[in-house]
């Protein structure tokens, strides 16, 4: 019986003592005098920006009343409020134009999530237990600023360590001025799926250390390696709307796509071509098409510019690099080399694209600088259809900071050097690094840990003390999109609610904090609260066309965007270009796990999850997931003929050893995976993630080593050795929303299809 | 054939009603118990919620369909076998046609209850019946269901007044064998029946009449049962042979149940006088009968999906021959043809023991059928992404099985307040009234078959 | 009167999901839990299908959104007892909850399987229920839910049109799933009138019917996805 | 019969294996624990729905409509206004009172009770006189009635003459229906439920 079920039973049971009970129970309550003027049963629409990841897109809110719970002075009784009640993408924002992803939509649910942390909380029980027990704000903060004032008194204000989400915001702004005026070090940025490989080698070959922006609406000819740019990757609202024109939105021209991996992501579905290579060779297949191109003489080699100097042997025109060497390193016959190489130069203008995967490997900023090396090739730089680097504001400038695994270092090392407090925000590192970096350990060892976030997940619950951030529909909340659009674009966007609950803005709190420390910063933040500050950042920005200035113009709108004055824009050549001249030459990737032992890749990949921030959200987690329909569970993905030969049906449970160590899951039998490679996606096995995550499915970061592509020190997340077995028949814990996965029924003699039924 | 006579007859067929064992009441306890646990397991589903059923996505009709359709094909049992067996005038048909009618009346009963308790709001049933509202909303017409509605009530309207109106003779034997408050009741329930030429005349009218009436109405309603199927544009169920298909098979699994319960009535009510084994053995051959029939049909069925090859019927039609409800299938096949075909086409094994097996090996089979009609097709409907196989639950189990034991309940509640041979009709058999005598010869099994 | 109708582009489609979670948060769809879903009772007025062809190498995957199609000729309607499936003169395929009384005939008869039925009472953990849509029904136990074309949506827009005496133009209604989709994938309009953006799709070379052969005669129309040749 | 109940709980699900539970979560204060849900409270609601009988509500204050309107004050002047911009009327909170009556009439004791109410933040807990069971699915928008014209007693009565509000008429579908046809309203089904 199931826990709906038994809530009803008792119920019912409960309540059938009071047979004469009529009218429903909120009449019985008592009703607060609303502390808002409301209008009943109209809606109001008000702008917001997403903040689920760091790409930033623009809502527009549906704001309408609605009777919420509340407990005042000890009285519980009902209110009436303005509620968010759906969020939309904003039309006029640039980067996702009307459009919201599948995350977009579900966000709501953080506000309104039950397990929300509702007020400041102090550990009650032991780190990573979850225990807590309710404090005022001022005794919260009290706590806070003496720590601080200890370490400032002990002139040790280094020892302040900060992690945060990736994301560039003036919030992170606030964070970074805090860090930086306190005397503290960068806060450290996590994100398992980073991109930071492609930012250094845009910053080498590009000179701009971002994400670039693709102008794919206007290509002919996609060809992306690995990047799964319609699902998770970038910032993929505007890679779809840019997409769906691509393909229909041009009266008699239809963009091709072709897609370059070793697991049909979501975005490989899509593809016309779908061409399967060995991991960590996607760079030879990148240069190998340079060299067809150049040898075809459809472009020169000297046009890929200082791009293609990068790159070891392109002025001697790549020998290297023949069709055979090619097919042998990545299983691209030469037909196909020579017939994708001449789409790709002929069918202009036309942009390549790397990301995800084959930059997860020890030769990751190789492979990055062949694809920059062959969207130079053929022009696509900073042309329609092409590659382009949104101009960035000079404030959304992150600091330098350190890596987390030397971070964790540190804290194990302990002593005076090591961080004393430790301020989270966001970021669940404890979930998404690899268990060698010992991460939770590491944070044990931190003498007084705060976070700043809403929910309780395996790193917060390490927290000494919880100050829960306003959701972003309660407060401010602004992105300064890194990529998406081609024109300098701001998100801004005030509360469209009331907080429901005793929670405080963490820019807010840091500017608090700053004004009452003992000792206090220098110079001083300028500005009173969060908004103040954000005004201030807009108010430099030059007004929009008929716009009376940019600020009010933003706040309606949701968004500033334009061309950044001069005096704004990070120059490019200010960037870091250590690289720059000295040739990178392909080496082969280097996996962890000998290959007799683990025979197989280790694939994780970003699910609807992502890397699991949003794993706590109901309707993400019924969401039937696109490749597999599977709900509420996680799976590994594995080769039909590969299944077949361990005798792997669907459903099964197989074991998954690596170096780091193994785990359980049920199996799915996948045409659309290379018989070498085991996927996983990365999002369930929380251990403490609200009552939807918690102990559901498992985890594959646990199995990824600590390989770390040299260059960045960057986590290489795809560079792990695995062998699979099976464990077992089908338990159940693997739910299917499909029964079938042909359109055209199998003979029965190939098992049928694909049911839950047939798998439990 | 020979059986006793006179008072004799009265005393052995009225025991049953004068006499009570504590066997009776045992029987009564323990299929009352089981009655009501299904009881209970509906009312649990009403209240915590249809879910607590297998029913699910997209299968969304389950095993109460399949009884609600096997009922209405027990149901056939009596008054079609007995309203045949009147106007072919077969004289063996006396001891047997109101057990029969009374397994008719009964499993209409329980079948019409299964359309209400599978609804997902059973409250809501009155919705079905044609009344005048404020809401000017009627039932629509167009739908199958609303047909069932209609047909079921028409049938067991008829199929009581079939019953009823050659019980009161007997209950007038009842009411002149008895005294006390028994005498009282029965005296009202003969509506002073007094035996005279004139009312055994009207009686006779009125039964040739109902017997006549009541053959295309017993065929139609079961016509209409496998509307609700071949209505839907479901794969396998848009067949134009459901309608005889149906009615065949009813007709088939009611002989089944009919010989089951004579069984039981000639060792539990000690009736081997009454209920020689040439009943079971002319029954035996109406259902050899029926057997090949089915068959026919089902063969029939079965080739044409196969030669028209459409892929959605195909789906279906593998996952009964070869995948998941094949076992079920094979059985259903080996119950229903060739268990009826070795026992009852071989004189040897027609005996009792060997019709009774037969039958049930035939009313298991009937029920699967009903079952692989239903769940395959719901199960595999086209797109295959919607696909899914469902699986009861011990709720819809033990509602089920529990309408089996209501089955046995009502039958030894009716035992007990209402001869179940009718007494006059034997009578009648020995000292006909010239308009009673039947022409039939006993030498003649079937009696001489005017068809 | 209008005759509402959908495109559904299976060239830009990308199977993101956001259609299906925009439906929910839109219609007050409950989530069942994991408990419930395994035993089928997901609840997802709009889903999108995917179909894998070919082995590895050579394969590769479609995706075709399936939502009601709002048949002409819908063979839920005949069947239903009660007339809580029937047909508007806008051509759509109402649901009655109110008259619903769960005989589930109706999800049997339609092709698409796009017919949910309500197996327990919905609930939400509050407070999450307070991002309810109040302009939706909150359907209990016992009846049939679907795709309703966003009825609410459209009824608003038609009062407050009404109300300031205009005209509806196209574009002026969106269904969620329409206006969530990052590649615009989903367009909704009126059919009846020929310059709408769905009525040009519609007609398109590239334009299908799902099942059409059984004769429902679909307002949904597929345009196929081109493949380079 | 509820032994029956009793009995037939024993019997558990044949079929699918379910999933291993979640962990169990530790208690944070202040999360919320409710349930929301369309079931009703108990049988005795239920059946009252089902019967659409009402029982007459029971306000927390009688408030004298009769004499707000012989002040000359319009429905949908100050307390109702909402019925002219959007679907809904709204009963209108201690907040709408307080706008005239902190001026108005304060030497009452009874504006001074609500006074002193409004002060402690606890509004008024009006019952709903005129509404719909949510198992009716009914979706009432005022605008289309305003802008025809119907007048408001129409559907709520002589609530003018009345102190405390009665539904003194039922607003049957019935009521709705045969209105609708008098006024070549549409009568389709989704006009009013969906």
């Amino acid at each position: 019986m199931d826990r709906r079920t038994f809530i009803k039973l008792t119920a019912v049971t409960g309540t059938t003592a009071t047979l004469a009970s009529c009218g429903s129970p909120e009449n019985q309550l008592i009703r607060f005098i609303p502390a808002e003027d409301i209008t009943p049963g109209v809606a109001t629409w008000k702008p917001g920006v997403c903040v689920m990841c760091s790409a930033g897109c623009g809502l527009t809110v549906r704001v309408m009343d609605a009777d919420a719970d509340v407990v005042r002075d000890g009285k519980a009784g009902v209110v009436r409020i303005m509620a968010a009640k759906k969020l939309e993408g904003a039309p006029a924002h640039p980067l996702n134009q009307g459009g919201l992803c599948v995350r977009g939509q579900a966000a709501i649910q953080v506000t309104y999530h039950p397990d929300r942390i509702t007020q400041p909380l102090k550990r009650s029980g032991n780190r990573g237990e979850g225990r807590y027990e309710a404090i005022t704000w001022d005794a919260a903060l009290t706590e806070l600023l003496g720590q601080l004032d200890k370490l400032a008194a002990a002139g040790n204000t280094k020892a302040v360590a900060t992690v945060v989400r990736s994301g560039f915001s003036q919030r992170r702004a606030i964070i970074d001025e805090f860090l930086k005026r306190f005397g503290a070090p960068g806060p450290v940025v996590y994100d398992l799926f980073g991109d930071d490989v492609l930012r250094r080698a845009n910053a080498m070959s590009f000179g701009r250390e971002q994400l670039p922006t693709f102008d794919i609406g206007n290509s002919r000819h996609v060809l992306s390696f690995g990047a799964d740019f319609l699902g998770t990757w970038n910032s993929p609202v505007a890679q779809s709307a840019g997409y769906g024109r691509m393909r229909q939105g041009r009266p008699g021209l239809r963009g091709s796509f072709v897609q370059v991996e070793a697991r049909m992501s979501q975005t490989g579905a899509n593809a016309d071509e779908w061409v399967p290579v060995t991991p960590g060779t996607e760079g030879v297949l990148a240069l190998g098409l340079a060299r067809a191109i150049i040898t075809a003489n459809l472009r020169p080699a000297a046009a890929a510019g200082r791009a293609g100097a990068l790159i070891d042997g392109w002025a001697s025109g790549l020998g290297s690099y023949t069709p055979e060497e090619v097919q042998k390193a990545t299983g691209v016959s030469p037909q196909r080399l020579e017939r994708l190489a001449r789409q790709f130069a002929e069918s202009t203008p036309s942009v390549a694209i790397v990301g995800g995967p084959p930059l997860a490997h020890t030769n990751g900023l190789f492979t990055a600088l062949a694809v920059n090396a062959l969207n130079a090739l053929v022009g696509s730089v900073g042309q329609p259809g092409g590659l382009h680097f949104t101009p960035q504001p000079i404030a959304a400038r992150p600091l330098a900071s350190s890596s987390l695994q030397a971070l964790s270092v540190q804290l194990l090392a302990g002593g005076a050097g090591a961080p004393q407090v430790l301020l989270l925000d966001g970021a669940n590192p404890i979930f998404t690094a690899p268990r060698a970096w010992k991460v939770r350990d590491a944070f044990d060892k931190a003498p007084f840990i705060v976070s700043f976030g809403s929910f309780l997940d395996e790193t917060s619950a390490m927290a000494d003390l919880i100050l829960p951030d306003h959701s972003f529909l309660e407060s401010w909340v602004d992105a300064v999109p890194e990529s998406g659009s081609v024109q300098a674009t701001a998100s801004v966007a005030g509360p469209v609610m009331r907080p429901l609950y005793e929670t405080r803005s963490t820019p807010d709190v840091l500017l608090e904090v700053g004004r009452r420390l003992a000792k206090p910063l220098s110079p001083a933040l300028p500005w009173q609260t969060y908004d103040a500050m954000l005004a201030a950042s807009f108010a430099a920005l030059p007004a929009p066309a008929g716009g009376t200035d940019a600020w009010t113009d933003a706040q309606t709108k949701g968004v500033w965007t334009g061309t950044l004055p001069a005096s704004l824009t990070a120059p490019a050549a200010a960037v870091a270009s250590d690289r720059a001249g000295t040739a990178v030459a392909y080496a082969p990737a280097q996996f962890d796990g000998d290959a007799g032992q683990f025979p197989m890749h280790f694939l994780p990949y970003p699910s609807i999850f992502y890397d699991g921030s949003a794993a706590h959200l109901p309707w993400l987690q019924e969401l039937p997931d696109p490749l597999t329909s599977a709900m509420w569970s996680s799976w590994v993905e594995i080769n039909t003929a590969t299944a077949g030969r361990l005798g792997i049906a669907l459903g099964d449970i197989v074991t998954i050893t690596s170096s780091q160590g193994t785990l359980q899951a049920a199996a799915i039998v996948s045409p659309g995976i290379a018989p070498d490679v085991v996927a996983m996606p990365v999002g369930q096995g929380h251990q403490l993630f609200t009552r939807y995550a918690s102990g559901r499915g498992q985890n594959p970061v646990e199995l990824i080593a600590p390989v770390t592509e040299p260059s960045t020190g960057a986590l290489a997340w795809a560079a792990t050795r695995v062998s699979i077995v099976k464990a077992g028949p089908p338990d159940g814990r693997l739910v299917l929303f499909a029964g079938g996965m042909r359109e055209h029924e199998e003979t029965p003699d190939r098992g049928g299809t694909w049911g839950r039924g047939e798998t439990g | 054939m020979s059986h006793p006579t006179g008072d004799r007859m009265t005393q052995d067929l009225l025991r049953p009603l004068l006499h009570t064992s504590w066997r009776f009441w045992a029987l009564v306890a323990f299929f009352g118990a089981i009655v009501l646990m299904g009881l209970g397991s509906v009312a649990r589903t009403m209240v915590l919620g249809y879910g607590l059923t297998g029913i699910r996505w997209p299968n969304y009709w389950g095993f109460y369909i399949t009884s609600f359709v096997f009922w209405i094909g027990i149901s056939h049992a009596g008054t079609l076998i007995s309203a045949i067996l009147r106007l072919v005038n077969a004289g063996w048909r006396r001891p047997v046609t109101r057990c029969a009618e009374v397994i008719t009346a009964f499993a209409l009963m329980i079948g019409a209850l299964f359309p209400i308790i599978h609804l997902g709001r059973p409250w809501y049933a009155l919705w079905l019946a044609p009344y005048p509202s404020e809401r000017l909303i009627w039932p629509n017409f167009r739908s199958p269901l609303v047909w069932d509605f209609f047909a079921i009530n028409t049938y067991l309207t008829g199929s009581l007044l079939f019953l009823i109106l050659p019980i009161i003779p007997d209950f007038a034997v009842v009411r002149d064998h008895s005294t006390g408050l028994r005498h009282k009741i029965y005296r009202a329930l003969a509506l002073g029946w007094r035996g005279t030429p004139k009312q055994w005349h009207r009686l006779e009218t009125a039964m040739s009449i109902m017997a006549v009436a009541i053959v295309p109405v017993a065929v139609s309603v079961h016509t209409i049962v496998s509307f609700d199927f071949s209505m839907a544009p479901v794969p396998m169920w848009q067949s134009t042979i459901f309608g005889p298909y149906f009615v065949a098979g009813a007709i088939f699994s009611g002989i089944g149940g009919l010989i089951i319960a004579m069984a039981v009535l000639r060792k539990l009510l000690h009736l081997e006088a009454y209920l020689h084994p040439v009943h079971f053995e002319n029954l035996g051959k109406l259902m050899l009968v029926m057997a090949l029939l089915w068959g026919y049909f089902v063969f029939n069925e079965r080739l044409v999906t196969y030669y028209g090859n459409g892929p959605s019927e195909m789906a279906v039609f593998w996952r009964t021959q070869r995948e998941t409800f094949a076992p079920l299938y094979y059985t259903m096949v080996l119950c229903n043809f060739v268990l009826p075909l070795i026992i009852l086409g071989i004189k040897k094994f027609r005996t009792i023991t060997g019709c009774v097996i037969a039958s049930f090996g035939v009313v298991i089979g009937m029920w699967l059928e009903r079952f692989l009609i239903i769940a395959p097709s719901l199960g595999h409907k086209y797109l295959p992404y919607s696909y899914g196989i469902y699986r009861p639950t011990g709720i819809e189990i033990m509602v089920a099985s529990s309408t089996f034991a209501a089955m046995c309940l009502l039958y030894v509640l009716f035992a007990k307040v209402v001869p179940i041979i009718s007494i006059w009709e034997m009578k009648a058999g020995e000292h006909p009234s010239p308009d009673l005598m039947p022409q039939a010869l006993e030498e003649h099994p079937l009696g001489e078959l005017h068809l | 009167m209008p005759k509402w109708g959908m495109a559904v582009d299976l060239d830009t489609c990308t199977g993101c999901g956001a259609c299906v979670t925009a439906c929910h948060a839109e219609n007050n769809i409950s989530t069942v839990g994991p408990e419930q879903a395994a035993r089928g009772r997901a609840k997802h007025w709009l889903r999108v299908e995917r179909y894998w062809e070919g082995e590895f190498p050579d394969v590769r995957l479609k995706f075709r959104p399936v939502m009601c199609q709002q048949c002409d000729a819908a063979p839920c309607e005949p069947v239903c007892p009660t007339y809580a499936s029937h047909h508007t003169e806008e051509g759509l395929n109402a649901q009655v909850y109110n008259r619903c009384i769960g005989t589930r005939y109706c999800a049997n008869a339609c092709p698409y399987n796009t017919r949910f039925f309500d197996f327990f009472n919905p609930a939400w953990d509050k407070p999450l229920q307070l991002q309810l849509n109040p302009d939706v029904s909150l359907r209990e136990v016992g009846v049939m839910e679907k795709c309703t074309f966003c009825v609410q949506r459209i009824k608003a827009t038609q009062i407050q049109a009404a109300a300031e005496s205009r005209e509806i133009k196209d574009g002026d209604i969106q269904t969620a799933c329409a206006q969530s989709c990052p590649s615009k994938a989903l367009v909704f309009g009126d059919l009846s009138d020929p310059e709408s953006h769905v009525s040009r799709l519609a007609r398109s070379g590239r334009g299908s019917k799902l099942l059409e052969d059984l004769g429902t005669f679909p307002n949904v129309n597929y345009l196929n996805r081109q493949v380079e040749a | 019969m509820w032994l029956a109940v009793i009995g037939s709980v024993g019997c558990g699900y044949v079929g699918y294996p379910t999933p291993p539970p979640a962990t169990a979560l530790p208690a944070v204060p202040g999360q919320s624990t409710g349930l929301f849900t369309t079931a009703h409270a108990s049988f005795g609601e239920a059946a009252t729905h089902f019967f659409d009988r009402r029982a007459e509500p029971v306000q927390p204050f009688d408030f004298p409509h009769v004499t707000h309107v012989q002040k000359g004050i319009k429905c949908t002047e100050y307390c109702h206004s909402n019925v002219t911009t959007g679907p809904v009327a709204g009963i209108p909170g201690l907040s709408t009172c307080m706008v005239c009556h902190q001026a108005i009439a304060t030497e009452k004791p009874r504006i001074q009770q609500i006074t002193a109410q409004s002060k402690t933040g606890v509004d008024m807990a009006w019952k709903r006189v005129f509404d719909f069971y949510p198992e009716s699915h009914v979706k009432f928008n005022h605008a289309p009635h305003i802008r025809k014209n119907v007048e408001c007693a129409t559907c709520h009565g002589n609530i003018a003459e009345q102190t405390v509000a009665k539904r003194n008429v039922e607003l049957t579908m019935g009521y709705c229906v045969n209105c609708h046809n008098e006024n070549k309203a549409p009568v389709d089904c989704l006009t009013c439920h969906y």
